[in-house]
């Protein structure tokens, strides 16, 4: 693997979200550290996944990473060009080279615009295909590539079915030809029949077209699916990375033990089988994160030395990243989970926003 | 059961028969009529107070009031008041020579803020200025001096024959007030500073004058004010133990308010209600007309209108009549002069204008301006006693100016004070109504406020005609002078600065029940002898 | 929560300057002033300008602004050019009146609005429903003035019910402490003077009444529309609960947040004063006064009532959002 | 019912390309519409609009007597406290100068119809670009577009704080009474509502996924604002346009009540012709009701038409 | 006879002007005591319209037909009065939603809101009610449970909220419990920790259990019996093993081998049923899957195919049928060889 090969690099990035307040002029009080200090390179032509619960910062982690959000700290390189500090305008044009999927195909389709001018607005903003005929012609294959029909481009968002959506969602990150896709959560919106056809739909492209995918899901089956290499996100920071398959076979991070073990499988022997490992409490809240390992508060193999004060960082372990001190213990079976009594914690952003009422939609009368 | 209407039953028959409530358009500002120059407050000031002269009751005429005679000396400058005896202010002080010297002193002295024309409006208008001027521009006053010369008889001297006096003394600005309240009270203390001034604790709750009612209260909150019978008034006592006045501007709302039973009378009656009113039985008093609604004619705003004849078109193309008889209340008349007949110094004799759109037409093509457009000011939001509607009198106006070939611009204004401001100041006017309701009988007070000198309403200057006006002015012999205002009557009509319109005569009404009030032409109606008939 | 009131009031500051400076600007560029305002037909051009200069009004604006900002942190607003009475005091002595002609509508259309806007929802539909929407249609449509003459034709002049205007019925000789008539009549003891008091507030309260109501029936019934469709009230009516548990506990409790904050907006608005409703009542109150002093050009008093009439309207809104914090839990104010 | 292989199939190929019409999409403006038709109140609303308009735009040319023409007056028929009432010639009567109501009114509509539509959009356009900036602004203007958003609203504030009617007097004391006077003021007075709505709409609509997809496409901020946010946006506004016709009708004549209504009586308008009926109600109160019923129908008539459209262009409702 | 014995339930929105959607078309099924039954099935197929249909929850609007019969212990739901059915509910049937946020009354402590079920139905009042309701919780699993009841659902994590949820549902030991998607909106580990409360309850209370779902992996740990929909019909019912192993109905089989695995290799193709949900026959043209039926022949068009009832009371509704033999038996084999069921097994017993 030469440096070449890697299409983007990040580096320690930390994404903090400032929480405000103050009497008269708001000042900082803290931060939601939604994603604070993750490294990890994404190899061209390659998938990288990315699971972990909700609020862990996936999302974060890959708007940051396309600039949608500027990161607080840290690096990404893409294809070599440090984008954080690129100027306003070579950020635009280099957005050409990546795009993006999102997780709701209704929400994320202008509602009032149709197919053809959703999938035209990318080509105007960049000049790509100087006549009308040209761009049309774009707009065809790419209909084709994510198959959908000719007669989609007069029709608005709301006249398809979800599939559809997502497929319309695809076609305008593909008309650019980009080199990147992030994908956020591109199937969990949908059902299962439809859910396998996306999934297809992006391995085909992928097989096509030479792709490079950064996949976010919280659904470990997709990504472990789709990916070559699957990074598990816990509280803002990488837990582990690696390859889909060794992730599976040997997950050395007792979060990716406990996660692998919760996702159930649609075939009864292995149900009844297994044993889960019950996490106990919830995810803490990333604006006040524990300290040490993020972990350690729901940990079955927490221990008291080290854990609640020193935070791991990734290490390499026969081919997989783990940021846990006591990862080749566990893996032996050396170390045995106890049970965790957890904190419980209340969900951060929720009831945050201060009372601000609208007025009523009559104008004022002169009663 | 509700209490409005409980005592309505019942008090019908008992304690409501001496308790009279008055609707009126506005609030009182003032409760010191030295310091009053709006309706309201002298309204108010005419039951509580007594003037060295009044107007006969009905009339215009000046008649004894607290001085039973005066009479000028040679000069026609110093004028001698013979003072009645046994009268006590409501605070069971004298009324005496000394008495009428101290208010006159008062007025005279006055200091600071005093002198400001928002505070001594009427002490201005009649004698100019002060002892001792703070204002370079107020003229010298008219007054001199005041000498007691024994209990009832007291001195006036004035610097100059004037044809304000006495008349002008009947104004309630010219009140007596008890010298003792008027000191206990603070009455010339007008504190504050020249944009914040204060009024003084008598201007705002003491009033203490000799009249038939005795100020009892004023709940601005509820937006009345209460008087009640003065047990020891020297003449006939009033015969309503209570008098309350009671503000409701809208005019609607007074005549609601007067058929559901709340109020017993109100002023400023709309002319399309006086029948109606009638017919349902209540006490519709009209006045007779002591006033002049005219249309003015700014010689500065069109060039064309300082040609003669573009005035006299527009006098003659204007139905006069139709408007008298179809928008005025029952009794108006078309004016001749611009004042009424009642005034001593009428005309009959002058040149008229009748309606006729030929002539008018013809005139104006004779001056060349058959393609007239006038900017024609008129107020919105307002009902003055010589113009109860101008809306509507605009509209006919304008309809008949325009059947003359005269295009018309309308331009309505708010009264106050876009419209006074509008019309009485710069030149860019050309036509507008304003009127004027007389204060006391003296025809001076009627022409001669509208024409003795040169003022932007009208945009002319006639140096002739401002010289008769000083001549008439300082004409010590009543008969001289009448026969000066005759003259000058017969010029301003050839003159023609402005059509002279119709002289109104405005009602007030009263309860089925009530009576006893005699109307004036100077509004000073006499609460004190009202009564519920039984 | 304190924080949060000690920050909204300081946020009020620049707004209540900001205000004040547009508001001084605007009144001066009107055309005319208070002296011919105060001098009427009479007044000559010397005694005008006079008194333009005692007011102080030829002075270069910023001057005359300059004095009314010195006035203002001395917390003196000034007295007013017509009445020559404080500013303050006049304040004291109206919106009394206000405020309680405001209460009055409130009351009327809170007390009708919610119960029938909770009727036609759950009526939907069905006559009941389509009476009381196309009602409070026609209830805003109705101009308030020409609605205030059709309710005093027929409860004063014709059925006598109701007194036709006014606060009170100025024969009965009530003790004046607050200005606020029927509290004054309750604490003297004065039973009927705070009974007439309540009767003379009657018509106007229906005619101020008839614009909020008919938004209130309408919000609710919206409001109640969607919380019926919560999945709450599924759970709630899943539970097995008895229907006024539901309806009282879980439909009404939620659907009442968003008609809560309109009642707040709409009480602000009214408290700036009924201009249409006073004048035609002959009720006294600031916005009859107002409109006056506008057309007097009394400009101490304007600019005092509104700025007071600002910080109500602020405070009214800091009311609400307050109590929004109270029946909503999820709504933390800071 | 058994149908033939061939029909089946054929019939099983066009439910597998269900809506593979070759027709041009609905979009959802159009959608709306479709469900605005289906509103009966939307259609009563419609139908007494239709009328109006009809009236406003045809009516002045049939109308039997001109509506300035004082022939009452010539007449002598008119008298302080008489007005004659319907007859065979005047079907409404005369009114207090002597004119013919029935033309007045017929005139009026087209007046009453110019000054709601006309203020209406004054507001609209003034509100619409204070809360479109502001929306722009802090919805995706970063930290200046936060001052910039503070700085508006503040004004907005301002202006609310401001008891409407002396905003309105002070308009026209400012301008004098005039037609124009009266949909300036009655404009303003709207100003807060449409620019509160639009600034809050667009800040909701700025957070959306779809804006984020523009700006990853590379789409300019500028371009996105008008292209994406402020389209979606308007719904709201719209709704609140048709209601505010209606209270811009009533709110006319509550200024003509205080006197300043358009003074050109050649061009008589509903509410000049309610508030100069005042004086006159105790002579004859159908003077006052004609043109009040007018309005209250027409204000009715936007009203239904504003709420059914509040109903078709409700996201809650779209399915 | 079973506890609970839907026959023929249909149910009908009419709608002025627009044809009428037939949301549960004929669906029969039937749960006894201490069992757990899976519905199972896409968007739109009607899960939750059946499950609101016993219980009478259903909005009240123009237009709405119910027909069939839902027979709990001997009454028929469907015909009780709306008195009858607030006893029964929350007493003897009771039910758990998707999103456990919007189930909860914002506005009013966790702790009335369980505890108004007490007072509604066991006339607990003030101490006791509270007392039991602190006890509800800490059966569920919330720990603090004084504490808790005094709080606000939105201060509590979303599987707080669930298991609040699940204690005012099993408040009055109902006799069946209906979970809709109870833990769709829930992460894997928490929907792990809600699965196992589930099952705990079930089995140490003898609560039966309809378990509504669209995720096969859950109903392959929970359930008994699977009925799976489709179109708003009951397409196939078996056994768990079975129709994990034999899955008959064509859409059955396309569900399983659409899902992707976690114990399946990286690069393996899935093998998506083609179109959408949307894409329905109305079923008394003939099968309502037939548009994305890879196994459709002329007969399904036409006339709705019949229930076939096989042995051990499997039945599904199709005239060709998937062979016996699972669908994609290599992947299955291919996970079982590797045994990486990844938990330690000893080590942990809850
Ligand atoms: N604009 C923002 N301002 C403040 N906090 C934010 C913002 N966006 C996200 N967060 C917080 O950052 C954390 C991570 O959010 P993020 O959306 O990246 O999570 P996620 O892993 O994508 O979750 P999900 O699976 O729910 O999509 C959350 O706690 C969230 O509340
Ligand atoms: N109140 C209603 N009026 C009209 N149609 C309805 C109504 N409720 C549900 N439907 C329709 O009934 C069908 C079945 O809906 P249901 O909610 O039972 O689906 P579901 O299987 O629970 O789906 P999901 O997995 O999305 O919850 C859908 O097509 C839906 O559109
Ligand atoms: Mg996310
Ligand atoms: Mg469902
Ligand atoms: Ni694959």
């Amino acid at each position: 693997m030469t440096e070449s090969d890697i299409l983007v690099e990040v580096r320690d990035l930390k994404v903090h979200f400032p929480i405000r307040r103050g009497v008269i002029f708001d000042r900082t009080v803290g931060h939601v550290k939604a994603v604070d200090g993750v490294d990890l390179r994404i190899v061209r032509g390659r998938t990288y996944g990315l699971v972990g619960e909700s609020g862990c910062g996936k999302s974060t982690l890959g708007r940051a990473l396309l600039q949608l959000i500027p990161p607080t700290d840290g690096e990404v390189r893409f294809d070599g060009v440090e984008l954080t500090t690129l100027p306003a305008g070579r950020l635009r044009a280099m957005r050409r080279r990546m795009q993006m999927i999102f997780q709701d195909p209704m929400s994320s389709l202008d509602p009032r615009q149709n197919v053809e001018s959703i999938l035209t607005e990318g080509l105007h903003a960049h000049g790509i295909g100087g006549s009308r005929d040209e761009r049309r012609k774009i707009i065809g294959e790419t209909l084709d590539a994510v198959g959908l029909p000719q007669w989609a481009l007069s029709r608005y968002p709301h006249e398809f079915s979800g599939g559809q959506r997502q497929r319309i969602g695809i076609a305008r990150a593909l008309v650019l030809g980009p080199e990147l896709i992030v994908a956020d959560e591109p199937v969990s919106a949908l059902d299962v029949s439809i859910q396998a056809q996306v999934v297809n739909l992006l391995d085909e492209l992928q097989d096509n077209l030479g792709l490079t995918y950064l996949v976010i899901a919280h659904d470990l089956a997709v990504v472990r699916h789709i990916s070559d290499t699957v990074g598990v996100m816990y509280l803002g920071a990488l837990v582990e990375e690696a390859p889909s398959d060794r992730l599976y076979t040997e997950p050395l991070h007792p979060y990716t033990r406990a996660l692998m073990s919760a996702v159930p499988v649609p075939d009864p022997d292995v149900e009844d089988r297994r044993e889960r490992i019950l996490l106990s409490g919830d995810l803490p809240s990333p604006a006040n994160p524990p300290s040490g390992c993020r972990f350690h508060t729901r940990c079955p193999w927490a221990q008291p030395t080290r854990c609640a004060d020193e935070r791991p960082v990734l290490r390499d372990i026969g081919g997989s990243r783990v940021a846990c001190h006591f990862a080749e213990g566990i893996a032996s079976g050396e170390l045995r989970p106890h049970k965790t009594s957890g904190q419980v914690v209340r969900p951060e952003g929720e009831g945050d926003d201060p009372g601000v009422v609208s007025a009523p939609s009559e104008p004022g009368s002169f009663v | 059961g509700c209490a409005e209407s409980d005592r309505d039953d019942e008090g019908s028959s008992g304690n409501k028969k001496d308790t009279l409530v008055f609707g009126v358009a506005g609030d009182p500002k003032v409760l010191d009529p030295s310091f009053a120059s709006d309706g309201e407050s002298l309204r108010v000031a005419r039951q509580v107070f007594e003037t060295l002269v009044r107007p006969e009751e009905g009339g215009t005429k000046v008649s004894p009031g607290l001085a039973e005679s005066w009479t000028p000396d040679a000069a026609g400058t110093t004028w001698t008041f013979k003072l009645r005896s046994g009268v006590k202010f409501h605070d069971g002080t004298d009324f005496n020579a000394e008495a009428v010297c101290v208010n006159f002193n008062r007025w005279y002295n006055a200091k600071g803020l005093m002198q400001s024309p928002d505070v001594t409006a009427y002490w201005q208008d009649v004698m100019g200025g002060f002892a001792a001027n703070e204002d370079d521009t107020l003229p010298p006053s008219l007054f001199k001096s005041c000498t007691a010369k024994d209990e009832t008889t007291v001195d006036l001297a004035f610097t100059r024959v004037s044809s304000k006096i006495p008349a002008a003394l009947m104004l309630p600005s010219f009140s007596m007030h008890s010298p003792k309240a008027l000191e206990q009270y603070d009455a010339s203390n007008v504190a504050g500073s020249a944009d914040d001034i204060k009024y003084p604790a008598y201007a705002t709750g003491h009033p203490t004058g000799t009249g038939p009612f005795k100020f009892k209260a004023w709940d601005i909150a509820n937006k009345t004010l209460t008087l009640e019978r003065n047990e020891d008034y020297a003449g006939e006592k009033a015969k309503l133990k209570t008098l309350i006045f009671q503000t409701i501007s809208d005019e609607n709302a007074r005549k609601q308010a007067l058929r559901s039973g709340g109020i017993q009378g109100y002023d400023l009656v709309g002319p399309a209600d006086v029948e109606p009113l009638k017919s349902e039985g209540f006490n519709v008093l009209t006045r007779p007309a002591f006033n002049i609604l005219y249309l003015a004619i700014n010689q500065k705003g069109n060039p064309k209108l300082a040609d003669l004849k573009v005035r006299q078109a527009i006098a003659h193309a204007i139905n006069r009549q139709a408007l008298v008889d179809s928008k005025l209340p029952p009794g108006a008349q078309v004016a001749v002069n611009f004042f009424p007949e009642t005034v001593e110094g009428w005309n009959g004799d002058v040149t008229k204008y009748d309606y006729n759109v030929e002539k008018a037409k013809s005139l104006l093509a004779e001056a060349g301006a058959s393609n007239l457009t006038l900017k024609f000011h008129y107020p919105t939001e307002v009902t003055r006693p010589y113009m109860p509607n101008p809306k509507d009198l605009f509209e006919l106006v304008s309809a008949d100016l325009q059947a003359a070939g005269i295009k018309v611009e309308p331009i309505p204004l708010k009264w106050s004070p876009d419209y006074l401001n509008a019309t009485t100041s710069g030149s860019d006017h050309d036509l507008h109504f304003l009127g004027w309701t007389g204060d006391y009988g003296d025809g001076y007070n009627f022409i001669g406020t509208f024409f003795d000198r040169q003022k932007d309403e009208w945009g002319f200057n006639n140096p002739a005609l401002f010289e008769k006006f000083k001549k008439a002015d300082t004409t010590a012999d009543q008969a001289a002078r009448v026969a000066l205002y005759k003259e000058l009557n017969a010029d301003i009509m050839n003159f023609l600065p402005g059509v002279p319109i119709s002289h109104s005569p405005p009602a007030i009404v009263f309860g089925k029940d009530v009576t006893g009030v005699k109307a004036s032409p100077l509004t000073d109606e006499r609460f004190a002898t009202a009564e519920f008939k039984s | 929560m304190f924080r949060f009131i000690v920050r909204r009031l300081l946020q009020l500051i620049p707004t209540l300057f900001g205000l004040s400076i547009l508001l001084f600007i605007w009144l001066r560029r009107l055309p005319g002033g208070p002296e011919t305002a105060i001098l009427g037909e009479r007044g000559t051009p010397e005694m005008r300008a006079a008194i333009r200069r005692n007011l102080g009004l030829d002075e270069p604006i910023l001057i005359q602004y300059g004095r009314f900002v010195r006035r203002l942190i001395r917390l003196d607003l000034g007295t007013s050019i017509s009445t020559k009475r404080e500013v303050t005091t006049e304040f004291l002595q109206r919106f009394p009146g206000t405020v309680e002609l405001t209460v009055m509508a409130m009351v009327i259309a809170i007390g009708i609005g919610i119960p029938l806007g909770y009727l036609a929802a759950r009526r939907r539909g069905r006559f009941l429903d389509h009476a009381s929407v196309g009602g409070s249609l026609i209830g805003i449509c109705i101009p308030v003035f020409f609605l205030a003459y059709v309710l005093k034709a027929i409860f004063s002049e014709n059925l006598n019910w109701f007194p036709a205007s006014g606060r009170q019925d100025p024969t009965i000789e009530a003790t004046r402490i607050t200005n606020f008539f029927v509290l004054d009549g309750l604490l003297t003891r004065e039973w009927d003077a705070a009974a007439d008091a309540i009767w003379h507030l009657v018509l106007p309260g229906i005619a101020l009444a008839s614009i909020p109501l008919a938004i209130i029936v309408r919000m609710t019934r919206a409001s109640v529309l969607e919380v019926l469709n919560e999945d709450f009230v599924r759970t709630a009516e899943a539970k097995g609960l008895t229907e006024s548990v539901v309806r009282r506990r879980h439909v009404l409790r939620n659907a009442m947040l968003p008609v809560a904050t309109s009642v707040g907006l709409l009480t602000g608005g009214l408290l700036s004063g009924a201009v249409l409703t006073e004048t035609v009542f002959a009720f006294s109150g600031i916005g009859a006064f107002l409109a006056d002093s506008i057309s007097q050009r009394d400009y101490p008093v304007l600019m005092g009532f509104i700025m007071i009439i600002a910080v109500v309207y602020v405070m009214v809104n800091l009311i609400v959002d307050l109590s929004y914090s109270l029946i909503d839990p999820r709504v933390r104010v800071r | 019912m058994t149908i033939t292989g061939a029909k089946k199939k054929e019939k099983i190929d066009r439910l597998a390309e269900v809506t593979a019409r070759d027709e041009r999409g609905v979009s959802l403006w159009q959608e709306a519409f479709r469900r605005l038709r289906r509103n009966p109140a939307a259609i009563v609303g419609a139908a007494i609009l239709t009328v109006f308009v009809l009236v406003a735009l045809v009516g002045p040319f049939l109308v039997p007597y001109g509506p300035t023409d004082t022939m009452g007056i010539r007449e002598g028929v008119i008298k302080p406290g008489v007005i004659p009432g319907p007859s065979g010639d005047h079907w409404f009567g005369y009114d207090h100068q002597g004119r013919d109501v029935f033309s007045r009114m017929i005139v009026g509509a087209r007046q009453t119809l110019l000054v709601g539509v006309v203020a209406t959009l004054i507001g609209l356009a003034v509100g619409a670009l204070i809360g479109g900036v502001a929306g722009a602004a802090a919805g995706l203007g970063g930290r200046w577009g936060r001052m910039v958003d503070t700085v508006l609203m503040r004004f907005i504030d301002m202006l609310l704080a401001l008891p409407s009617l002396l905003l309105a007097v002070s308009i026209a004391a400012l301008l004098g009474a005039s037609l124009t006077t009266v949909m300036i003021a009655v404009g303003m007075v709207s100003v807060p509502v449409f620019a509160r709505l639009l600034r809050g709409s667009m800040i909701s609509q700025a957070g959306s996924d779809y804006v984020l997809a523009s700006t990853s496409l590379g789409v300019k901020k500028s371009k996105i604002a008008l292209t994406h946010v402020l389209p979606n946006s308007l719904a709201p506004v719209i709704v609140q346009a048709t209601l505010t016709l209606a209270t811009a009708i009533i709110e006319a004549a509550a200024l003509s009540f205080l006197g300043l209504g358009n003074p050109d009586s050649a061009v008589p308008e509903w509410g000049v012709m309610l508030a100069d009926a005042q004086p006159y109600l105790g002579v004859r109160p159908a003077l006052a009701i004609y043109p009040a019923v007018g309005i209250i129908i027409t204000a009715l008539g936007f009203t239904l038409l504003g709420e059914a459209m509040r109903e078709a262009l409700d996201p809650k409702l779209r399915k | 006879m079973a506890l609970l014995d839907v026959d023929d339930l249909s149910v009908t929105f009419g709608r002025r002007g627009q044809r009428a959607v037939h949301a549960v078309d004929g669906v029969c099924f039937s749960v006894d005591a201490g069992e757990v039954v899976g519905l199972v099935g896409e968007s739109g197929c009607g899960k939750s319209v059946t499950s609101l249909a016993i219980m009478g929850l259903l909005p009240k609007q123009p237009g709405l037909r119910i027909g069939g019969k839902a027979v709990f212990d001997g009454t028929d739901l469907l015909q009780l009065d709306d008195r009858a059915r607030r006893d029964v509910r929350g007493r003897d049937v009771a039910m758990i939603f998707q999103d456990p946020l919007s189930s909860l009354n914002p506005v009013i402590p966790i702790g009335i809101q369980v505890t108004e079920v007490l007072t509604r139905h066991r006339g607990m009042k003030g101490d006791a009610a509270t007392k039991e309701a602190a006890d509800l919780l800490d059966r569920v699993g919330i720990p603090d449970p004084r504490r808790r009841l005094k709080e606000y659902p939105h201060q509590l994590s979303g599987g707080m909220r669930q298991r609040a949820l699940i204690a005012m549902a099993v408040a009055c030991r109902p006799r069946l419990l209906i979970a809709d998607e109870p833990t769709t909106a829930l992460d894997v580990t928490i929907q792990a920790q809600i699965l196992e409360l589930l099952k705990d309850l079930v089995h140490s209370s003898g609560t039966a259990l309809v378990m509504i779902t669209h995720d096969l992996g859950v109903v392959a740990g929970m359930c008994d019996t699977i009925n799976v929909l489709y179109g708003g019909r009951v397409v196939e019912t078996a056994r768990r093993r079975p129709l994990f192993r034999e899955p008959r109905h064509p859409y059955t089989v396309g569900l399983l081998s659409s899902v992707p695995r976690l114990d399946a290799g990286r690069g393996e193709r899935l093998n998506p049923i083609p179109g959408s949900v949307r894409d329905l026959l109305p079923w008394p043209e003939g099968c309502a899957f037939a548009p994305r039926c890879s196994r459709r022949e002329d007969a399904c068009v036409g006339e709705p195919p019949e229930l076939v009832l096989t042995h051990e009371g499997r039945s599904y509704r199709c005239v060709n049928p998937a062979p016996v033999g699972p669908p994609s038996a290599a992947a299955r084999q291919a996970g079982a060889a590797t045994g990486a069921v990844p938990a330690p097994r000893e080590e942990e017993k809850p």
